[in-house]
Order: structure tokens, then sequence, then C-alpha cells
């Protein structure tokens, strides 16, 4: 933080896909805009949340883009993977205006235009940290995730949850890792669409009458805490791990244990700051979190935020995991690792590399699910 | 009396605007700022009125075919899904055949024509065959539609960098149609959407087919026992309808966006049989309807980033109207209702 | 006009005596106007207890508006009526049977899908009576007019007969004084008819209530009513006591009216429609396998109770029912995949009972139904000769309307006069359900000769009707329906409309 | 999976149909006076918003439910009034309600999104729920699934053994009949269709209180037709529609157990499911697939009992209503 430039006269435009205050991905986004404008006193925001094709089908992005440009917006936020392609579409069109595609890559394979960058936080890391604070947890040896879609960046956190949930299941509470079931439930989009997604109430509620006591959600929303939250006060064992805001755990803290967050503002904040005093080059960000302090909210891009719900003992072991993480004592990653198809991804004695992260193909040995 | 019968059908109009304008006030919004930013919005520069009337044509395309159902008597809800399988079928040309230049547009919209005329003669099917009410049967095959796109956007037809759930990868420049001086309006579009238009209100005021079409909406039985073949005649103003619907659907994907996208309608099949319902079935208003709604939607856009307040005003805007006309459009109906009233009052 | 007369055939002579006091209906300077038209003028009649009165008139007279008025259906734009002296002023036919006026009407107003119990209960004042003592209590009145009715039997499996024996126990119940009864004797058995003739006779002379029948049929009126009331075109042209020649009440009914020709003995020899073990059935009924001739020229009619198979027999020989077994013969050829649109291109024309429900399209022109029907291949209809089209029919047909009349703001006998007129030429069968219902004697003296003229062009005719006199008097031949068999097969000229009364109620 | 997850599913399969359970009592009782109420998808929408919010503001699930109840009665209000008084058509108010109900949600409901906040509390009914099996199923809900149970028992009985149901289904099946003996049609249509509307509401409220907890733009989109659709796959009966409705929640839970025993099926097939289903079932019940097949029914069929024959063709095919939809002229 303590960036002393001024914001006077600086527009950008923030745009997303979900409502801005969905408890998840597109609130985390618009928070990070907020803290942009407290910041840089003087700077405006401009926002255009909803922007999907089942909600309003007569909005581009480019129709909007238009407008926050014809605003006097210099710098503009498409915080969507959905919104990846459409962004170097529009970003060649506007070349004076500087764009941020989130969770795209088109910075690092040169396919965009040079007013075109991408920003992503390093969530791998949080989430094994998630999965093994549910592994620390679990009294029935069955977790259950969530997922949202099927592609490279849910592949890659599902998995990492997976892997941090084997390690801390082996490590403080002496088990078989083997034994640690794991399972995945995509519901066929980042969040509910009634009628054409699986409604992840009923895909959480099913994981909890089957035997899994601890849900993680990869999700944008909060169903999984909710419901997870309504059986703890029916009185069952079950704990919840939200996703991706900072606020996520308040639906229902007495069983949350952590929540692995966005936090976008600071990189945010430095985008801005650069556009304003004209340094802004073009980059490919996936900055990780300050491994010092995983919830300062002025450096850590991405974070992790013990809740409530989990026990002492659990946190303590959790500190510790998460300590021998920032020393790199341990690593996520580190091989064996086998895909889920058998074959070997990441050989013994290897740690995988940011490509083989970024792009994992499939779901890994052990875990249940479908990986496409 | 008869000033107030003719201001009648003004004052549901102006009753909708007082809802809007109340629920803008207490939202702390100016009115006249925000009317004014979706005035902006629909009409402020040019590019705005090419996105009005691009976003036009396939709306006006499914009212168009909308009014031959209702003239049938059917509700064709599933006009929703019948855009969304032409859309499928002209991406389906456009991702896998490759045909010279003069044939690929032609046989991309015919081939969405075709796929929005299945899904609809499908469910026309399910009611002359099955007994299943059009409005269930259509509202299913929506759905079905829709997790068909999500099948093939995921799966087969995901973009070669792997899947993500936006879309088909984009088609080729020679795949789309021309787009008019950088906006998403394709001229071609809009002249086939008048066409289309001109064509059904030719059919229904002047055709054996259109008459035929009424006898079966006004009565069924009758009509059958005065010759009409009703499941064929109804079959084929579903599949009519449903291809000028998937017409519609092709042309979102050809010239709105330009590849297969997830929720490709959103809801324009909805919109259209609002507008139908809002012209009260009139040939005539039917296009201006049709134009009102896509100017109050664009608009709605703007108004969102000006005022930064929901865009779904925009549809409570247009809901309130079409329940307002429905309700107390026609003053004869109103006047007889609270007549009766009175006069039950006092009997 | 003396109650005490009637009363005599009572034990207690006080009580009926009062009874009648308070019963008397006095209907004063009654005026009822539909828009411009004036269904009731100025009418004022009294009915008094213990008698049986005949209201008589012809089509849109304005019998029923009057009757509906009486029973608290429709409220009057003036005039009042009296019970027993006091004015009454009716909201609804409740308050009306409160008063103890009941109305039955021509098609019972029951719900059919309720059981009869269910039926009978509907509208009774709850007063807690259990749904077990209500069934004992319907019993042991049915058994006191001689009715025999199962209390949880559905309604829709009922006889018409059995139906308004249901409504008028329900009425007799609801404590009615005054019944009025709106064309009762159609669709239902002789034996029926002498049931509830029977009962309308203890009704009247021996619980001293007061009954009204409506009726187009003079015979029964002669036979049953002391007194007739005859209303013209709103208006009452008079009273007289009953019996007393037919032609009295005729000129008092009609300005004139022609002599009904001599029916012609028109069969051919051609075969026309040949039916052989023609089987259907349908959900509700089965019909067992029928067998019957029909030349061409000739009338066929079909006798027989509601829902006694006669009418899926015309729906099957128009093709709308499929056959569960035997063949259909048309002009002596097998028919094996026989159905609706093929049997319009053989030129056999169905002719359904509801004209508004099955047969032509409210909200379409005269012009528009032209056109609808006519034959010319085009994509685009020719208007003016469609209209033109209409015009000649209209002044053919002699169809009281424009070609831009809307079809349903044509009276009955004029929509049944169009139907007739876009029926096409050289027709070889035509197939008609009740074809004159509701049609007064002129209308349908038309309509039958309309029939001649095509019979002589060698078309056949096959009918069905709940009206016997109809039946016995313009067919050839007549088959005789009974729960689903065809009972027997007879000429017209060896029965009457009385033995067919017999033979529709199953005796052999 | 074991006995005890299978029942703890059968529990969940319950609770998560009771919302539905209750619009279809709502709507069942609506149509069989007479009024098709077609706004169902947008009001069950506005309704649950009203009832979360109404909840959240006041701290009373009481008040919630109340005000979701209003919400649902207004929007049955508006096309009883528009139909019955206006004479304008049923299923294009209701259609226009249907569209409109979603975007007012979407429009009041923007600043309640997923904000956490009240849920009907647990409440096991002691010693029944420690019955084998039926405890864990039946009685260790809440209230809202022994309400829906209750009004399944409550409107059977008051539609098909009372006076006044009586009277209700006269005036959905002959109006003109029952007006002639009395029973003020037009003021019961409206009387039951706002009360049926009022349990629509409560549905609503049953969503967003209960079986998904909060709001969140189109929360309970598509289930409203649905319930439509049960309805008549209930043949119009409360009972039928419930066994409907949990059915309809079973193959749902079966799609989700499915689609993670089976992951190499593609995930669109089961979420086809519900769909498929409603097509399916609409297509048995109605006559058009029936009537021909009892028309070949054998002989000894045709020879069975009267009361047989309309229980068997009453459960293959269900009529609506006679006069549903149509107006009376009371004149
Ligand atoms: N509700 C109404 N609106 C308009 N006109 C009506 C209405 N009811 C009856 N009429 C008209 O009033 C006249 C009298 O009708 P009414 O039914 O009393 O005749 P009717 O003597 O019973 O005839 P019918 O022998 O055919 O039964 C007819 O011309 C009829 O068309
Ligand atoms: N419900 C109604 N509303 C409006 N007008 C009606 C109604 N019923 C009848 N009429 C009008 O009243 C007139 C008489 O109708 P009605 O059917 O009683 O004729 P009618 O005298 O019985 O003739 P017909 O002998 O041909 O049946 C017709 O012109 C018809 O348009
Ligand atoms: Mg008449
Ligand atoms: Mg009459």
């Amino acid at each position: 933080g303590g960036s002393s430039a001024s914001g006077e006269g600086f527009t950008f435009g923030m745009i997303l896909v979900g409502p801005q205050n969905d408890h998840g991905w597109s609130q985390a986004h618009f928070e990070g805009g907020q803290y942009v404008v407290e910041h840089l006193p003087g700077a405006e925001m401009i926002v255009f949340d909803l922007l999907n094709p089942a909600d309003k089908p007569e909005a581009t992005l480019e129709g909007v883009v238009d407008e926050m440009v014809a605003q006097g917006a210099t710098l503009i936020f498409t915080t969507s993977d959905e919104f990846e392609e459409d962004t170097t579409t529009v970003a060649a069109k506007y070349p004076d205006v500087v764009f941020v595609n989130i969770s795209g890559d088109d910075a690092l394979t040169g396919e965009g235009p040079a007013n075109l960058s991408n920003v992503m936080g390093r969530m791998e890391e949080m989430k094994a940290v998630a999965g093994c604070a549910a592994a620390l947890t679990t009294q029935t040896g069955q977790l259950g995730y969530v997922g949202p879609l099927i592609n490279h960046e849910t592949l890659r956190l599902t998995a990492s949850a997976y892997l941090g949930a084997r390690h801390c299941y082996e490590t403080y509470r002496g088990e078989n890792p083997d034994d640690l079931e794991f399972t995945v439930s995509w519901i066929g989009f980042w969040f509910n669409i009634p009628g054409v997604t699986s409604d992840p109430t009923e895909v959480t509620t099913n994981f909890l009458d089957t035997g899994v006591d601890v849900v993680l959600s990869g999700i944008d929303t909060t169903e999984a805490i909710n419901v997870a939250g309504q059986r703890a006060a029916a009185g069952d064992a079950v704990w919840a791990v939200p996703y991706d805001y900072l606020g996520a755990c308040d639906n229902a803290p007495e069983i949350c244990l952590g929540v692995p967050f966005f936090n976008w503002g600071p990189d945010y904040l430095a985008v801005a700051t650069a556009v304003i005093e004209g340094e802004w080059s073009q980059s490919w960000l996936w900055n990780g979190p300050n491994w010092d302090d995983l919830s300062d909210l002025d450096s850590s891009s991405v974070g992790w935020l013990n809740g409530p719900g989990l026990s002492e003992e659990a946190a303590a072991n959790l500190a510790d995991y998460i300590s021998k993480l920032a020393s790199g004592e341990v690593a996520v990653w580190a091989g064996p690792i086998n895909l889920q198809d058998g074959s070997s991804y990441i050989a013994a004695g290897a740690v995988g590399t940011d490509e083989e992260i970024w792009y994992l193909p499939q779901l890994l040995e052990g875990m249940n699910g479908p990986s496409q | 009396m008869s000033r107030l019968e003719r201001i009648w059908p003004l004052l549901p109009g102006l009753a909708a605007l007082l809802v809007t304008t109340l629920l803008l006030l207490a939202m702390g919004t100016s009115p006249i700022d925000a009317y004014g930013a979706m005035w902006q919005g629909a009409f402020g520069t040019s590019a705005r009125v090419y996105s009005v009337l691009a976003f036009l044509v396939p709306l006006l395309l499914a009212a168009s075919g909308l009014l031959l159902t209702f003239k049938a008597g059917l509700w064709n809800i599933g006009i929703e899904g019948q855009i969304i399988m032409g859309a499928i079928a002209a991406s389906w040309v456009a991702l896998r055949v490759e045909l010279p230049a003069g044939l690929q547009i032609p046989m991309e919209l015919a081939a969405a024509m075709a796929g929005g005329a299945l899904w609809a003669a499908l469910a026309g099917l399910l009611k002359t065959r099955g007994g299943v009410h059009e409005i269930f049967g259509g509202l299913a095959l929506n759905n079905l539609a829709i997790l068909f796109t999500n099948y093939l956007i995921a799966g087969p037809w995901q973009p070669p960098e792997g899947g993500s759930f936006r879309g088909t990868q984009p088609f080729g420049a020679h795949a789309l149609l021309p787009l008019f001086e950088n906006s998403r309006l394709s001229l071609l579009s809009l002249v086939l959407a008048v066409l289309a238009f001109a064509g059904v209100a030719l059919l229904l005021t002047n055709s054996h087919w259109g008459l035929r079409l009424k006898a079966l909406g006004q009565n069924a039985r009758s009509a059958f026992l005065l010759g009409v073949s009703s499941d064929r005649e109804l079959l084929l103003a579903m599949a009519l309808c449903g291809a000028l619907a998937g017409l519609g659907g092709g042309v979102r994907v050809l010239s709105w966006f330009d590849s297969l996208r997830q929720s490709i309608s959103g809801g324009i099949g909805y919109l259209a049989l609002m507008v139908v319902l809002l012209a009260g079935f009139r040939l005539a208003l039917t296009p201006l309807v049709a134009f009102f709604f896509s100017a109050v939607l664009n608009g709605s856009i703007t108004l969102q980033l000006r005022t930064q307040l929901h865009s779904a005003l925009g549809d409570i805007l247009t809901g309130v109207l079409v329940l307002l006309v429905l309700l107390f459009g026609n003053y004869a109906r109103v006047r007889r209702a609270f007549r009766r009233n009175r006069s039950s009052e006092n009997g | 006009m003396l109650a005490a007369a009637h009363a005599a055939a009572s034990t207690d002579f006080f009580l009926v005596y009062l009874a009648n006091i308070i019963m008397q209906v006095q209907l004063n300077t009654i005026h009822k106007q539909f828009g411009s038209l004036v269904a009731n003028d100025e009418i004022s009649v009294l009915f008094e207890p213990g008698r049986i009165y005949g209201l008589l008139g012809e089509n849109g007279a304005g019998k029923s508006t009057l009757m509906k008025i009486l029973s608290g259906y429709q409220r009057p734009d003036r005039g009042e009526i009296l019970l027993g002296g006091a004015p009454q002023h009716f909201a609804s036919p409740r308050q009306a049977l409160a008063a103890g006026v009941g109305m039955l009407y021509q098609e019972p107003l029951d719900v059919p899908v309720f059981t009869v119990l269910e039926n009978y209960l509907l509208g009774r004042a709850a007063g807690g009576e259990s749904p077990r003592q209500a069934a004992r209590a319907l019993e042991a009145l049915a058994q006191r007019y001689g009715f025999d009715i199962d209390p949880h039997e559905h309604t829709s499996e009922l006889s018409m007969g059995e139906r308004q024996q249901l409504e008028l126990l329900r009425l007799l119940a609801g404590g009615a004084q005054v019944l009025i009864l709106d064309e009762p004797t159609t669709g239902i058995s002789a034996e029926q008819k002498d049931i509830l003739f029977a009962s309308m006779r203890t009704l009247a002379r021996e619980e001293g209530k007061t009954l009204i029948l409506v009726s187009h049929k003079l015979d029964e009126v002669q036979e049953l009513c002391d007194y007739a009331f005859v209303l013209r075109k709103g208006r009452l042209v008079g009273g007289l006591p009953l019996p007393c020649p037919n032609q009295q009440l005729v000129s008092l009914m009609f300005d004139e009216l022609a002599p009904r020709p001599a029916r012609r003995q028109l069969g051919q020899h051609a075969p026309a429609l040949s039916l052989q073990s023609v089987q259907v059935h349908t959900g509700r009924l089965e019909l067992e396998p029928v067998s019957l001739q029909l030349q061409a020229g000739q009338v066929l009619g079909l006798a027989g109770l509601e829902g006694s198979g006669q009418e899926l027999l015309l729906r099957a020989c128009a093709g709308l029912l499929p056959l569960s077994g035997g063949s259909l013969l048309l002009g002596g050829e097998s028919q094996p995949d026989w159905n609706y649109p093929l049997a319009r291109q053989h030129g056999v024309a169905y002719l359904a009972a509801g004209r508004l429900e099955e047969g032509l399209v409210a909200g379409l022109t005269l012009t528009e139904h032209m056109a609808l029907v006519s034959h010319t291949h085009g994509l685009l209809v020719d208007w003016p000769q469609n209209r033109k089209l209409a015009e000649q029919h209209i002044s053919t047909y002699q169809v009281v309307g424009q070609p831009e009349s809307y079809i349903e703001n044509l009276s009955g006998g004029n929509q049944q006069r169009f139907l007739f007129a876009m029926l096409p030429q050289n027709l070889k069968l035509i197939l008609m359900e009740h074809p004159t219902r509701g049609l007064d004697i002129r209308s349908t003296d038309w309509i039958w000769e309309q029939l001649d003229q095509r019979r002589a062009q060698g078309t056949a005719i096959l009918f069905v009707s709940a009206d016997l006199d109809e039946i016995a008097a313009r067919s050839d031949q007549i088959a005789v329906f009974s729960g689903g068999r065809l009972l027997r097969s007879l000429p017209a000229a060896e029965t009457s409309a009385d033995e067919l009364g017999h033979l529709i109620g199953g005796a052999l | 999976m074991d006995s005890t997850q299978l029942i703890a599913i059968f529990g969940s399969i319950l609770l998560q149909s009771a919302p539905l359970i209750i619009a279809v009592c709502g709507e069942t009782i609506s149509e069989r006076a007479g009024v098709i109420n077609l706004s169902m998808d947008g009001s069950l929408l506005l309704s649950a918003l009203a009832g979360f919010v109404a909840a959240l503001l006041s701290g009373s699930l009481l008040l919630g439910f109340v005000a979701a109840a209003a919400v649902g009665a207004v929007f049955a209000l508006i096309v009883a009034f528009g139909s019955l008084h206006l004479r304008q058509n049923q299923v294009a108010i209701g259609f226009v309600l249907a569209m409109l109900g979603d975007s007012l949600s979407a429009f009041l409901g923007q600043s309640y999104t997923r904000m956490p906040g009240p849920s009907v509390p647990a409440w096991h009914i002691p010693v029944l729920k420690d019955i084998p099996v039926l405890g864990p199923i039946f009685f260790r809900q809440d209230a809202v699934v022994y309400f829906a149970l209750l009004l399944v028992a409550v409107t059977w009985w008051f539609l098909f053994r009372t006076r006044a149901g009586l009277e209700l289904r006269s005036a959905g099946e002959r109006p003109e009949a029952a007006f002639t003996r009395g029973v003020a049609v037009r003021k019961l249509r409206y009387l039951y269709a706002v009360l049926g509307g009022a349990l629509v509401g409560i549905a609503g409220a049953a969503y967003s209180l209960d079986v998904k907890i909060g709001w969140a733009e189109g929360h309970t989109r598509g289930m409203g037709w649905i319930a439509l659709a049960i309805v008549i796959f209930g043949g119009w009966s409360p009972v039928r529609g419930a066994l409907g409705a949990v059915l309809f929640g079973a193959t749902k839970a079966l799609a989700t157990v499915l689609q993670r025993s089976f992951p190499q099926v593609a995930l669109v097939a089961f979420n086809a499911v519900p769909w498929l289903l409603m097509i399916v079932v609409l297509l048995l019940v109605s006559g058009k697939l029936a009537a021909p097949l009892l028309a070949r029914a054998p002989a000894t069929w045709r020879r069975a009992p009267a009361a047989w024959r309309r229980t068997l063709r009453g459960l293959l095919q269900a009529a609506p209503p006679a006069a549903l939809g149509q107006p009376l002229d009371e004149q």
C-alpha cells in the first residue's frame, strides 16, 4: 500500500460477471476496485455487474466498454475468464486504454495487444491450506468439493486442495492419506443457474447425507457453507470452507474452518497507479500471498483467514503447515504426482513448474470425480 | 366520456412510467437523469442506434413467428429454445462446413431456420400427438436447448485451448455476417427480419393458410370439422415460427456475437412473447413495440453505467407496461366491469 | 281459480288452503330487454297452487327468460314478483329456492364429475346434516316419487332422465313449492317420462305445489297441463284452459304456419352406407356389433337415450371414432382406414349438435367461413369473390345476417341455416346429431325441406335425435339403441313415437 | 451407501420437496376453483425475496412468512382481478406476472444478495423421531416440512370431505350449476385464488428461509413452472401432487448421486433429467396416450365394474377442472 498518487480525474471501469454483492468472486473484485478508490482520492470507478448473456442478452462487453470509455475510463478490469476473448478484441479497438483481464493468459502467450495485461491471484497454496484445514478437521475421512465447471483453473485449484489435504492427513493426523476420500462434484458453472447447472445446495446436501463432513467450495457463491451451517444447527458435526471472498465465513461462522480469499486491491492499486503515472507496461501477474501475514489486506494478493470453526489443535497444525509452505520446506506440488488416469505428471523429487500447474490437464490420482 | 375513451390507450403507459418513476425515487435516483440516460443509451449516438437495431432483429423475427402461433391459439413459450437451436445449427455449419463464399452464409442461415423449425416441430408433436401442453413442452425444450449448448461448448465444440464455459472459438471471418459500420448490425439480417415480418403479415391477412390458422385458434374442433387438418396446420405454424426464431438465433451467433455462447438467447424469446402481448396480437403494432423494447433494454445498459442502478429496471418498465395494458388496455371491458360492479352493489 | 277445489283431495283442508294463499305466484308487468331486443314485454301472469301450467311459444318468444326471472337466475328490468302477495327480490336462484321457487333446466345444471350425493349436498344449507344422513334423506325422497337413485353413483354415469330426477329431488328437498321445468322430456325414455309426469301430478294434486312446464311439444302439454300461457315475441298473447284443440294453441303461437309438406319416399335402391358388425368403444361405452344398410335417398333415424351408443355409431360413420371391429362400406366399397378427412373426400358430411362448439367458428365472419370451406387452391384469398359467395348463400338460404356478421351473433336457427349453406353439393351421405334441437316448428320444417331436396339428389341421411316425434316422422327406417346395443331396426311406417319411447327404455 | 445414508437422503429429499409441495397445494386449490395462476415462477421469486428480507429486517421468521404470503396473494389477486373482473386472458396475465416477478425480485433484491440471514431451525419431534426409518425421514425435520405434510392432508380433506370444498370444486367444474345453487362463484374464485397464491408465497419463503437459505437473483427460477407441471401430473389432487413433488426431488437427488457414481457421463445429461422427466410425465398423464391404450384394453377389463374402471382411468389420465380458466357471467 502506501501510494501517494492522486486519483483526481482518473476513471476506471470494473466489469463483473456476477452481482457485485455475491459474497464471492464478483464482490471480491468490486471491493478490490473500492480499495483503489480509497487509496487514490478522487478516482472514480464505473461498475457494470451481471454481464453475462443469461442475465443481459442485450449487453456485450464491447458495448459496455464503449460506454465506459465514453465516460472517460482509461483503465478497465474485465474480471472473468468469460471475458478473455472479448477483452482481447476490444483492447485492440481502444489501444489507448489499459485492459486488465483476470485469470486469462493472453499477455503470457502473446496473443493480446500491448495494452492488455492479465492478473490472477496465485491461489494454489491457499487452496492447499484449505484442504489441510479440512483434513485436520474431518471425522469421517470424507471431504467433498463443490466444483464449478471444468477448466485448467478449476482443475489445478481442486487438485491443490487435495494435495494439501493429503499432506496434512498424513503428517498431522498420522493417517494413511490413501484412506482419505476426496470427492469433487461439478455443478456446471461458476454459480447456480436454476435448471441449467446442478443446484449447489443439493450437491452439498448430498455430500453431507453420504458421509462427507467437511465441504469445500470452489464456486463463486455461498451455498456450501449455508447448507453446512444449517446442518450444524440441527446438530450434525459438519464443517465448511467457503471460497473467494474474505467475508464468506460470515454466513455460518461457527462451522467455518477458514476461507482462502482473493484480495485484488493491492494488485489493482498497483496497476492503477502505474497507469496514472504513465509507467504501466504489459505484464502477466500471478501474485501469491504475503507469507508473513496471509491476511494482510494491503500486501497479500491472496490469503487465508482462519475461521471460528477451526479447533485450536487444528489451528496449530495448520500454522505449522503454513510456515513450512512459506519457508519452502514443503511444496504443494512436490512429486511424485500422478494424474487421475494413472499417468505420471510430476516425477518423484521434482516440483511442478508454473506452466505445469497452470495447465493441469486432469484431476489427480486418488480424487473421485470427473476430469472432463 | 368519449374524450376519456380516446386518451385511454395512453393511460397504461403513463401509469407504467409512474410506477417506474416511484421506484427510481425510492432508490434515490433522479428520474430525469435516469430516463435521460436511457434515451442517451438508445439513441445518443449512431452506434447506439445500430445496437438497438441489431438487437431488434432477432426480437422482431421471433415476434413475427409468434404472431403465427398465437393466431393458431398456441402459446409457443418454447420460442426461446427455438432461437437457441437455430444458433446451434448455424454454428454447426460455421464451425464444421467450409463452403464457397456465396454459399457459406445462406447455408448457415438455412441451417438456423431448420434447427429452430425442428425444435418447434418437436414441441408441436408433443402437443398434437402427445397431448403435452405447449407451455410445458416448450419450457422443458428451452432448458434442454440451453443444456445442449453447454454440452457443446464444454465438450465437442470447446475451443482448442481447452474448456472454458464461455463459448466456442470465434468463427472465421468468411462465416460471419458482414457488419455495418463497425457495429453489430448486419443489414442483411435487418432486411431479412423486415421481409419475414411482411411475409407473416401477408399470410395472416390474406392467405388461405392464415385463415385456417385463425379458425384453429378460435375453435380447433369446428375448424377440424370444416376440413382444416388441425395437426398439420399447427405443426406447420410451429415450424414456421421456429424457423423465424431459429433465424434470429443464427443472427445472434453470426453477427451479435461471433461464436456460440452459453445462454445465446438469454430470454429474447420471452421478450418476444411480451412484445406480442403488448401489441395485443396486432400486426402493425408488433414491430413498433419490438423496437421500443430494444430501445429500452439498450438504454438500460447506459442507465446502469450512469446511475449504477440495476438494469432490471428496463425489464420492470416493460413488464409493468405490458401488465397494465393487458389489464386495463381495453376501455370497453374496463367500463363494463366497473359498471357491472356498481349495478350489482345496488341490486 | 279456486284453490279449494284441488284441496279437496287433501286430508287437511285448512293447511293446504293456507299454503295455497301463501304460494300463489303472481308476475306483474315483467319487462326484460337485452340491448334493443325486448325478451319480455310487460308480462303479467298468475300461477295458482295445485295446478300444472304449460308455457308455450316459438323460439325466442321469451319463455326461458321469464322463467329465469321467476327463478332468480336473471333480474327483470321492471316489474315485480309476488309470492302469496308478498313482493320478492331474488338476487340469486338460491334465494328464489329459499322462497320456494325452483327451476329445472333443460340441460340439467349439475356437476357431472360429482357423485349424486355431492350434487344433492351442493348448495344445501350445511345445518348439521352428515353426508350419511343426507344420503338416507335423498333415498327416502326418491322412493316417495318412485325414482331409483344410488347416492354414490357418479352423476356422469346417470341417464339424462335420472339426472333430471336428481335435480327435481334437490329442489324439493330445498323446499320448492313452485317448480319450473324447461323442456324436461327431451332425451328421456317413455318410462322415465311416465315416471316424471306421474311425479308431477303427485306434486300438484296431492302436495298442492305449483308446476310450470315449458315445452314445444303440444301433445305433452295437453296430456299433463291444466292451463297454458302462450308467449309471442316477448309478449303474453293469451291463455287457454286445457285440453283444447291443438290448432287453437298453434294459431296463438305463430302468425301463420305453412302446412307441413307430405313426406316423400325416395329410396333409390343404390347402396349408400353399409355397416357390417361394426364395433366401437371408448373408455366409457362399448357399442356391440351393429349391422345396418342405408340406400341412397333414404333417411335412417337413430333413436336411443343419450349415451346408448347411437352417437358413437354416428361419429364412427363420420370417421371421428375408430372402428374397433367390423367394416364400413360406402357406396359398396369397403373403407378399411376410415377417417374424417377421408369421409369428407368421399362426399360425407357431418353436422354436430353444438353448432358453435362443433361446426361454426365464433370470431369468424360469414365471408371468412365461406373462404375457409371454399376449395380454391391459390395461396391468397380472393375476398371479393368470397363475399359475393356469402351474399348468394345468405339469400338462397334465407339467413338473417350480413357477410360481415360474426357467426356467433346470428340466432340459433340462422346458424343452422348457414351450416346447411356451407355443405357442399352432391353429397353421398349426411350425418347429423339433433339437426333441429332448439328450433321451432317453422325452422324445423324448413331444414327438413332442404334435406328432402338433397335426398332427391340421392343423398342418404343418417341422424340422431332426442326428439322421438322427429325420428318417427322424418325417417324411412329407424334403429333403436339401448345400453350400447342395437336393439331393433324397423321401418318407420311400422312404429310410432310412443312405441319408440318404450323401446329406448330397453323394452323389447 | 449404507441404509443410514439412504435414510438421510430420503430426509433431505423431503426437505427439498417441501416448498414444491406447498406451492403445488396452493395452485391445486386455485385451479380447482377454476383459476390458473400461471404467475407462479415470478411470485415464488418475489415472495422468496420478500420472506427473506422481512425476516432479516424484523428478526422474526413468522413475519417473513407472512410477508411472502402477502406477495403471493397480491400476485394471485391481480390474476383473479384481471380474469374475473376484467375478463382478460388468465394465461397472458399470469405469464407477464411471471416475467415481472422475476425482474422485480432481481431489482429489489440487489442489496440482499447472499447475505447471511435467519433460517428455520430444525425441530425434531420427541418420541416420533426415534421410530426406526420413519423417524429420521419424517420427524427430524423442521416446521416447514411438517407444515407441508399437514397441508397436503388438510387440503385433501378440505377439497374432498367438506361442504366448502364441494363448493370450491363446483366453481371450477360447473360454475353455472354452482351459481344456481347459491354458490357465490366469483367470490369463491377470488378467495381460493388468493389463498392459493398466499400458499405459493409461503413456498417462496420456504425456499429462502429454509431450503435454499438466503437470496440471490433467480434464486428459485424454474421451480414455479415445474410446480405447475406437477399440478397437472398430480391430477389436481394434493396427495398425488405431493407425491409428484417428492418424485421430482428424488429424481434430482438421484441425478446428483449418479453424477458422482458415473463421472464419465456428461454433466448435462444429469441436469437434463428434470426436464426430460417433465415431458415424460406429462406424456403419461395426457389422455392422448392413455386413451388409445384404454380403447385397446382386453375385454375382461371392459367388463370390470364401473368403479374400478373409473379408478384406473383416473390414475392414467387426469382431466383438469372442466371450467378451468373459463369466466362465468353471473347474469
Ligand atoms: N343473455 C341474453 N343476452 C341477449 N339476448 C338474450 C339473452 N337471453 C335471451 N336473449 C334473447 O331473448 C329472447 C328470448 O329468449 P328466451 O330464451 O327467453 O326464448 P325462449 O322462448 O325460451 O326460446 P326457446 O324456445 O328457443 O327456448 C331471444 O331472442 C334470445 O335470443
Ligand atoms: N347471448 C346473446 N348475446 C347477444 N345477442 C344475442 C344473444 N343471444 C341471442 N342474441 C341475439 O338475439 C337474436 C335472437 O336470438 P335467438 O337465438 O333467440 O333467435 P330466435 O328467435 O330463437 O331465432 P331462431 O328461430 O333462428 O333460433 C339474434 O339476433 C341474436 O343475435
Ligand atoms: Mg332461439
Ligand atoms: Mg328457452
